[in-house]
């Protein structure tokens, strides 16, 4: 990374697709969490993904109905977050250094894995 | 456009398809009435195409019993819609009601009888049925030029 | 090999994607009712999705990313959702006629009831789409949906006076018995089919699948540029006969059976039975599509892990749109709503929703924060311009249009 | 605290004057270290006088392409100023600036 880059956060982070190691989608950005350093700046800690994220930003019913389901299924309104830590690369896509299974950030994905998908036959093989 | 306005633009467009409602003035009553004459030429004409291809060995069985049975189905929901309108009280509009709604029960009762006769390979019956329905045509065709 | 299996990937989209039971229907439709005035609106469109799919195609290969994963990061979430529902339910719609058009069109071949046919297509569908490998599902639906070439040799066939034939497209004049607003409610229909959204989102996310890269621009072009025009011909053959056979009988379009009644007129039953098997490869290769494209617009915008070339369980939720999809769309089928009437309001919403990921695309392939060096160039950009204010005027029309003239009655 | 939560509020200078809204945060990658790189620190609110560029989502930067998509969008995005964080008094609900020559 070329020395202290300078860049917009809704124009180069927001909404941007994040990629795993091995390159696996994992989300978009659908929010950033921002904390205060000892300066009284605040500054990037985490990505927040899904739709406890993104409903606030979606707004209207859609937006509202969203949030509110992701909250009641996974009975918390904090999204899932991405420490800023892991992202290696901030370019056309957010690039993380480890692998979306070791995050804990797609419950969803993992949930119909197991009950729906894995379940039909040949659900892993790649076509 | 928010997602509302689109939603309620789809159920508009689904309830406006084919809906006919009571006819008023007599003007309009013709209007509906050369409607359903045209549409049902429609069906007749596809009917005719297609048993005169069959004969001529150019249409497969099946591929013609779908058409006439299709042709067969929407003749008589022409018909329902059709007598389903209440006509204006004048003499004309009672004439022109009894007109069309004999030629278009000609032309079904030709089509069932040409359906069952398909169905059976009777080839004469679907010659005799095909020329009747021919007539039929004609006679809608006619119908159409003198009124409109 | 690759390059030919590129230009499959274009033909299909041609064929499959251009000739689906929306090009068929509205064409067949227009050909019984306007005869060839009202062509130029097919070709109008065919420029119009020629440009439209080399620009989205053109951003894949760039960005390697599809269309919906670029407009919700370039509108943003808000307008991005609107677009994203609008677009899902116009790709859900065709994909509920085509897979009713797979229906009619075997059940012309059998004789056995379409809605028992539903089903099975619907099994079918979803077996091609969890099993068979993305380019061997690109080649065998892009090669059978040529045989639709028949409908050319039926327009042959019947030998017309192409003089006059040229004199009616080129110098357009509306039938008298029909109006105006019909007259252009049917222009906008036929735009609408020629420029299906649901081909640009399939055409761009395939090329992600195929992981199309710079190099591939040129097989990109040339697939488009070969592909569409091929794709428009076999709609104006189809009008074409619908004219020379079905006009004259005063037959006005409203069942497949009637789409075909002029192949077997001119050519006979091979060629009939050739145009029956088109039917059904060209709307099964569309309704693979627009499947695909349903499940590719949803995962693109939440950015979810989708495609074929990853194991279906590395893209469950995507997979799970995808099957959700197809059973609202045999859902759909089975109320017994007759798909050729779902296929007319189908390829009129398409109209309406096009400017809302065209405007986008066009800005994205501006951008060289995006595109680097391989932006749209001047010509492109004059012509880019001109469809933008068609589409948007076609988009506005076309609703009103069709309230004041009860979808064309 | 999240991004969201302070794009797109509106901003007042220190006597209550409306500016316009946040429609983006200028950030420096300067922030504490965190894994493999410093994380982004938030240098500056992008203050646009429009509110509808900033829905549309066509405030972005500046516009490319044919002269009918400038015209379209170039308009929503003519004045943007950039607000230094430091500037930033309070950001509840809305974000108050200090007086001009207090941040110095």
């Amino acid at each position: 990374m070329s020395a202290a880059r300078e860049f917009d956060l809704e124009l180069h982070l927001l909404d941007r697709q994040v990629v795993d190691a091995d390159g696996r989608m994992v989300s978009k950005v659908d929010d950033l969490e921002l904390n205060l350093d000892d300066g009284g700046n605040p500054y990037v800690t985490a990505i927040l993904v899904g739709p406890r994220a993104l409903g606030p930003r979606t707004g209207g019913h859609l937006g509202r109905w969203m949030t509110a389901i992701a909250a009641r299924l996974a009975g918390s309104q904090d999204p899932p977050r991405i420490d800023f830590g892991h992202v290696v690369d901030i370019g056309e896509e957010i690039k993380l250094g480890c692998r979306v299974d070791d995050l804990d950030v797609q419950s969803l994905e993992d949930w119909i894995r197991e009950k729906v998908i894995s379940r039909i036959p040949g659900s892993n093989h790649a076509s | 456009m928010n997602v509302r306005a689109c939603l309620a633009v789809f159920t508009l467009a689904g309830v406006l398809s084919g809906c006919v409602g009571p006819a008023t003035t007599v003007a309009a009553y013709k209007g509906k009435a050369l409607h359903a004459a045209g549409d049902a030429l429609s069906q007749v004409e596809t009917a005719v195409l297609a048993a005169d291809s069959l004969l001529s060995g150019r249409l497969m069985q099946p591929y013609t019993e779908v058409v006439i049975s299709q042709a067969e189905t929407d003749l008589s929901s022409i018909q329902n819609s059709f007598d389903s309108i209440q006509p204006p009280n004048s003499a004309d509009s009672d004439k022109l009601r009894s007109t069309v709604d004999d030629m278009l029960s000609d032309g079904l009762t030709s089509l069932s009888e040409l359906r069952i006769a398909l169905r059976r390979s009777d080839t004469n019956t679907v010659r005799h049925r095909t020329d009747a329905l021919r007539h039929t045509a004609d006679q809608l065709d006619r119908f159409d030029e003198e009124h409109s | 090999m690759k390059r030919i299996f590129g230009v499959a990937l274009g033909i299909l989209t041609a064929i499959g994607g251009f000739v689906d039971i929306g090009d068929l229907v509205t064409n067949a439709l227009v050909g019984s009712r306007f005869g060839l005035s009202l062509v130029w609106a097919t070709l109008v469109g065919v420029v119009g999705i020629c440009l439209y799919a080399e620009m989205s195609g053109r951003v894949a290969a760039i960005t390697g990313r599809g269309t919906f994963d670029l407009v919700r990061e370039r509108l943003g979430p808000r307008v991005g959702m609107a677009n994203l529902v609008a677009s899902f339910l116009v790709t859900l719609l065709t994909f509920a006629a085509e897979v009713g058009g797979v229906a009619l069109a075997l059940e012309l071949a059998t004789s056995v009831n379409y809605l028992l046919i539903v089903p099975i297509v619907g099994v079918a569908i979803w077996f091609v789409i969890w099993r068979v490998k993305f380019s061997v599902l690109e080649n065998t639906f892009g090669l059978l949906g040529l045989v639709l070439i028949v409908f050319g040799v039926a327009l042959w066939k019947l030998n017309p006076d192409w003089g006059d034939l040229f004199r009616q497209i080129s110098r357009p004049h509306k039938p008298t018995d029909e109006s105006l607003p019909v007259y252009f409610y049917y222009a906008i229909a036929l735009f609408g089919a020629a420029m299906t959204p649901y081909e640009v989102f399939f055409f761009s996310s395939g090329g992600v699948e195929e992981k199309w890269t710079k190099k591939d621009i040129i097989t990109e072009r040339v697939n488009v540029f070969v592909g569409f025009p091929l794709g428009g011909l076999l709609s104006v053959a189809i009008a074409a006969v619908a004219a020379l056979v079905l006009l004259p009988a005063n037959i006005q379009v409203d069942t497949i059976g009637q789409v075909g009644l002029p192949v077997a007129v001119a050519a006979g039953k091979i060629a009939l039975a050739i145009a029956i098997l088109g039917f059904v490869a060209a709307t099964f290769g569309a309704a693979l599509e627009t499947g695909l494209s349903c499940g590719y617009t949803v995962a693109q915008y939440y950015g979810w892990q989708w495609g074929k070339f990853v194991r279906p369980k590395e893209a469950s939720r995507f997979h799970l749109v995808v099957l959700m999809a197809l059973i609202a769309a045999v859902g759909t089928v089975l109320t017994t709503i007759d798909p050729v009437k779902i296929t007319e309001y189908s390829v009129v919403f398409s109209a309406v929703a096009l400017p809302l990921t065209y405007f986008p695309i066009l800005v994205i392939a501006n951008d060289p924060d995006y595109m680097g060096t391989e932006t749209n160039g001047r010509i492109s950009n004059f012509l880019a311009s001109i469809f933008l204010v068609i589409i948007v005027v076609a988009s506005v029309a076309a609703i009103p249009l069709m309230l004041y003239t009860k979808a064309g009655q | 605290m999240r991004a969201s939560q302070l794009i797109g509020l509106e901003v007042l200078d220190h006597a209550g004057q409306r500016i316009g809204t946040v429609t983006d945060l200028r950030c420096k990658q300067d922030g504490p270290l965190r894994g493999a790189m410093c994380a982004p620190r938030i240098t500056g609110l992008l203050v646009s006088p429009h509110r509808l560029g900033a829905v549309l989502g066509y405030d972005r930067h500046a516009q490319h392409g044919p002269w009918l998509i400038r015209a379209i969008v170039g308009g929503l995005h003519r004045n943007l100023t950039v607000v230094p964080w430091t500037q930033v008094a309070s950001y509840d609900g809305q974000i108050k600036l200090k007086p001009l020559g207090d941040s110095l």
